[in-house]
């Protein structure tokens, strides 16, 4: 079992020297509240999304079925860590606590960050006008760490939409988020009012998340990515989702 | 707003479907296994044995002083360390029957000690075992005085199931927080979950009334 | 209904067939067993505290089979407390109890909760406050101890039960709750609940303060009844005539000890204790000025 | 303490100035107003059913100030519901209760909670089944209606109630708890704790019942004293040599009416009715063969 | 392991704080008010006025059928709709009130109908009021019933605080979170709060074991 698999989309059967959860399956964990990356279409339909996409083009690569488990941020790393899951595919950004914990992936999510602001609120045109402000954030981004290295202080919330209705009644100065996920919610909401006022000049890298046991995985799921990028699926999906390719 | 009503409209049987296959079930499965173990732990709390009832103090203190997010955390993600592997629905009956036990058995031991001494007294004069007397005079008498108390446990319990989404466990507010998330209208979909809710507890407390009114038969008014 | 009820059989001091023995659709009012005058009870030293409170200091009791024992004195005197010891439901600090063909209690040690068991399955008490079960109709609350504990079948007990009521003036409140019967009716049913049992020994505190005088009359012939047709009894109560008519034996306490005991006709007539002396000088006249109390009509 | 404790002065029925007028640290049984032989209560037609039961039919009483009316009669005959009526406790069907300088009541509409509040303010009563308060000892269960509803100064409440403790024995018992009283003290303290209310009028439901004779002798006396100091009082009893001797008017109730009613000495001596003969019949001689009681001694 | 136990070292006091600060103030206030408002509910459901007794069944049905969650969101998302806007810690106390009013008033009644017909007639009887009857008569032995179930509501407010954190309100659970968010070491911070609310609730419910003690002093044990 110590060579690499063949990273092709014939390399089936290996299954079992992954470890994997459930022999054959890729078993996937994701939120499926956090749109576009994971949700259910129309509110109540299936699991789609773009995580969910690159997640099943990964395990057909590798010639495993797929199962996603679907719940809480809380609860994503405890089963991680408890071998509930094999992967998670949630948008998880990579940062050094996590790299200490985890194996990550090659990232299929490159993005910026944007501050969001009401529309006409001239005060906060960069990262450094935060200082003093209220933000209001979530806790499973990056973002909540880069609101407060810019001075801002911070609101927990439990996601992008309750960010939103309190930046809409004056509550919070502005948001920081992800501007994919800002540029969804103008898709199909409309301005709704609110604006960019800066985008960051780092981007953040996303990536499937794996326990530190899962060496031999993150190597056949590194291949199969870069199979995919090289297909264009990666810059398929993106367009799908974003109208872009974000995977690089 | 047409578009809000459409929202609400559409939603609406999956959020129930979500309740009726796992909020329901759920709540009641665990409360019936609950009511059990909450019966031996309320004995075993009035035990004049010192272990026993400081057995029964140490699981009743254990279970009301920590979260149920916790509880159903280290049933589902914790066991596993050490080799016990449960299915969601299975941790999640065991977690929330745990949980009840814990609460109602403070209730049920209230409940049996507001039964007058002399109700023992009289069991035991007509030959009664302290078991029968407790089934057929006391449990009786105190259930009347539970009921409302239990019903608050109940109900609690009831949206507590939430939390089974943490534990893979689809039911009512997941389907609801699905939606939500999809359409970013949280608070229209939350409002609608409340009210599901509220239509689900309507109807399982017409029990509790039918309960109180059977039970205060035998009482003047 | 089937004997091997988990909740009975759990209970290692419950032996049903010695306490009560009656043949199917036989005279409710039958004793179990037939007197033959020895002794069924003996009770020694029995001492109880309530705290600093002494309420029993050495109390010595007998009672022979079919023997009506009763005991009379001032209120606080501990009547009560004595009726509950010798059923077990009070734990005497020290003392003996000794049930024939039952438990041999020694109070000096710790007593097994069986061998308590095993004192009052052998006796039935009428308690003074009624402790009627509040959610069970008058026949329920009759019915339960023959059908429950004793496996009388159903409708047997219920036809006992009936005619025990009926006796007592009550078959019309058969399926009345406690709480809609005046206070004399509610006596009436603890002692009916009593009598079902059929027990080797019949415990009465005051059973007729609640009632009217007319009713009082009633309840001591049937309790006068029983002990003519052999029954053992310990009655704790004021009523004098029926103490005498009925006792074979009379004890007087007061402040927690028995001052005196005797043959009715000795103590009511030549008390050998100044104490004795004035309360039954106190009772008999209590009010009174003249002593002609019979109206004219008689 | 103070007057305008806002638990009291919300209920328009409350006028404590009307009920006990009595002189701080006065004689704690003098009666509050004296005996002038005007009407204090008058009853008419009061009737009252449990479903179909129909346990009052159609009573008449008048009470007098300083009179004692006794009502004798069988168990369930509604001696009991009578005096519940008379307190508001229970709400006839029918009739009319008029309390001199208070309200009028007439029972065939309904009725307005301040009347019912008023008929009880002026009202105190000893229930057949004591009905003390648990959680308090024996001394504030005296004194809580004296001190929170009537203002009276604590000290003086408590040396009030402290007297008549002492009078039925029970000075000991001060501090005890109900559940530490036998059925004799309970019965003592709600006796003393309606008297503490100095009331104008006395509701009594069998004071004596759960008494042993000594006492009953006792606490008889304490109500005749009453009476002699001009209480006024209506009295359920089965004490027939109380009645005889204390009752300005004894009612004979049977069946919910007042089967003949009239001064003791008729009533105990030339019944009209063949009912009241019967019942009187057959409490004089309840269990009697020889009549003769007393023991030598006297 | 040893990186673990200084987590759990470094973490602890921070969350002690978030609990000292923000979960111990607003159970505590929440309870006060909340249990003056049962009082009423309770005594509302009990009058025989159709309409008072109606408003109450409805506000205990609507309180206790619907998630506590959404009765956050609505009183914090949902009113500023309305024109009235309110800082997180003000919503958070009136939901927590309003939310227990429903809960206790509950228990509340019923520990007011286990109380004795007998006892009330006995207070109208020395010439008191209702009012007076309930407050002196009636409810210091409807205490003796209430305290286990009233600490059940009590301590299940203690933990339902976390939900503040939603509306902003910073608390023992949402400092864990916030710990375990950068850590990643959900299951060891989740256990370490647990073991903080446990130590909490202990000191609290000794209280209730005091109460109990007290209001057991009249009773035969
Ligand atoms: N549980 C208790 N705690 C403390 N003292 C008690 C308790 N039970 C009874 N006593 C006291 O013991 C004494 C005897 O009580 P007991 O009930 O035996 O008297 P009694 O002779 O039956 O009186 P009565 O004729 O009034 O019923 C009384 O002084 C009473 O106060
Ligand atoms: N709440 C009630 N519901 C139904 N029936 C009742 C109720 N209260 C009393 N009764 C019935 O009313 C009748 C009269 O009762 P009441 O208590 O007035 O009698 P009493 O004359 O006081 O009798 P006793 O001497 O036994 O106390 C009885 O037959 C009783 O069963
Ligand atoms: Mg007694
Ligand atoms: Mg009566």
């Amino acid at each position: 079992s110590s060579a690499a698999p063949e990273a092709s989309a014939g390399a089936s059967a290996a299954g079992d020297d992954f470890g994997l959860v459930k022999a054959g399956t890729l078993t996937v964990a994701t939120e499926g509240t956090y749109r576009p990356f994971s949700f259910h279409e129309d509110g109540s339909g299936d699991l789609v999304g773009y995580d969910v996409e690159v997640a099943e083009a990964v395990a057909d690569k590798l010639g495993l079925e797929i199962e996603f488990q679907e719940t809480q941020w809380d609860a994503i790393f405890a089963g991680l860590d408890a071998g509930r899951f094999d992967v998670v595919a949630n948008q998880v950004s990579i940062n050094p606590e996590r790299e200490e914990q985890y194996l990550f992936s090659a990232p299929y999510t490159v993005s910026s960050g944007v501050i969001v602001v009401n529309q006409g609120d001239s005060s906060i045109s960069s990262f450094d006008d935060l200082a003093g402000k209220t933000t209001a954030q979530s806790l499973t981004s990056n973002w909540y760490e880069l609101a407060t290295e810019s001075g801002a202080d911070v609101e927990a919330v439990e996601g992008w939409a309750q960010a939103v209705a309190l930046l809409q009644q004056g509550r919070v100065d502005a948001t920081i988020n992800d501007e994919l996920t800002y540029l969804d919610f103008v898709n199909t909401n409309g301005q709704s009012g609110i604006e960019v006022a800066a985008t960051t000049d780092d981007s953040s890298l996303s990536a499937l998340t794996f326990t530190k046991d899962k060496a031999d995985l993150v190597t056949a799921v590194d291949a199969a990515l870069e199979e995919l990028r090289a297909e264009g699926v990666l810059a398929e999906l993106g367009e799908k989702y974003f109208g872009a390719d974000v995977s690089e | 707003m047409a578009d809000g009503w459409q929202l609400f409209l559409e939603s609406f049987w999956p959020i129930v479907v979500g309740g009726l296959t796992g909020t329901i079930p759920l709540a009641l499965a665990s409360f019936a296994i609950g009511l059990v173990l909450a019966l031996a732990v309320a004995l075993m709390r009035l035990s004049k044995n010192r272990v026993v009832s400081g057995i029964a103090r140490f699981y009743i203190s254990v279970i009301r002083g920590t979260p149920l997010l916790v509880q159903l955390f280290v049933i589902f993600y914790g066991m596993p360390s050490i080799g016990i592997v449960l299915d969601p629905w299975p941790s999640a009956i065991i977690a929330f029957s745990l949980n009840v036990g814990g609460y109602a058995a403070e209730v049920i031991r209230a409940a049996i000690l507001s039964v007058p001494k002399g109700q023992w007294e009289a069991g035991y004069t007509i030959g009664m075992s302290p078991g029968t007397a407790l089934r057929r005079i006391i449990l009786p008498q105190a259930a009347r005085v539970s009921v409302p108390p239990l019903s608050n446990t109940f109900i609690s319990l009831v949206k507590d199931t939430s939390l089974a989404s943490l534990i893979l466990v689809t039911e009512l507010f997941r389907v609801a927080e699905n939606i939500a998330a999809f359409s970013g209208q949280f608070m229209l979909i939350y409002l609608e979950a409340a009210l599901i809710y509220w239509l689900f507890c309507l109807v399982l407390s017409s029990g509790q009334s039918m309960l109180e009114k059977r039970l205060d038969r035998y009482v003047a008014q | 209904m089937s004997r091997s009820d988990p909740n009975n059989s759990g209970d290692p001091g419950r032996r049903d067939d010695e306490r009560r023995a009656d043949v199917p659709g036989g005279d409710p009012l039958a004793p179990s067993e037939t007197p033959d005058d020895s002794v069924l009870l003996t009770a020694r030293g029995i001492r109880k505290s309530f705290g600093d409170n002494e309420v029993l200091r050495s109390i010595d009791l007998e009672v022979r089979r079919g023997e009506v024992v009763v005991l009379i004195g001032p209120s606080g005197s501990g009547k009560t407390t004595v009726l509950r010891s010798l059923n077990g439901l009070e734990t005497p600090d020290a003392g003996t109890i000794d049930f024939e063909g039952g438990p041999s209690l020694d109070f000096a040690a710790p007593i097994a909760k069986a061998s308590r068991f095993a004192l009052r399955d052998r006796s039935a008490m009428v308690f003074q406050q009624h402790n009627l079960f509040p959610h069970m109709t008058v026949i329920e609350n009759v019915i339960e101890g023959p059908v429950r504990v004793q496996r009388v079948p159903k409708p047997q007990a219920i036809a006992e039960a009936s005619a025990l009521l009926d006796r007592v003036g009550l078959a019309d409140k058969r399926d009345a709750y406690p709480f809609e019967l005046s206070g004399g009716q509610q006596q009436r049913v603890g002692i009916v609940r009593a009598l079902a049992l059929k027990p080797r020994l019949l415990l009465f505190d005051e059973p007729t303060s609640a009632l009217d005088p007319e009713l009082v009359g009633e309840v001591l012939q049937v309790i006068k009844e029983l002990a003519d047709e052999g029954w053992t009894m310990v009655v704790v109560t004021h009523e004098l005539g029926f103490a005498r008519q009925a006792a074979d034996e009379v004890l007087f306490m007061d402040g927690g000890v028995v001052v005196e005991r005797g043959a009715p006709a000795q103590i009511f007539t030549k008390p050998t204790e100044e104490r004795t002396r004035r309360f039954l000088d106190r009772i008999l006249r209590p009010l009174d000025e003249d002593g002609s109390d019979s109206p004219d009509s008689t």
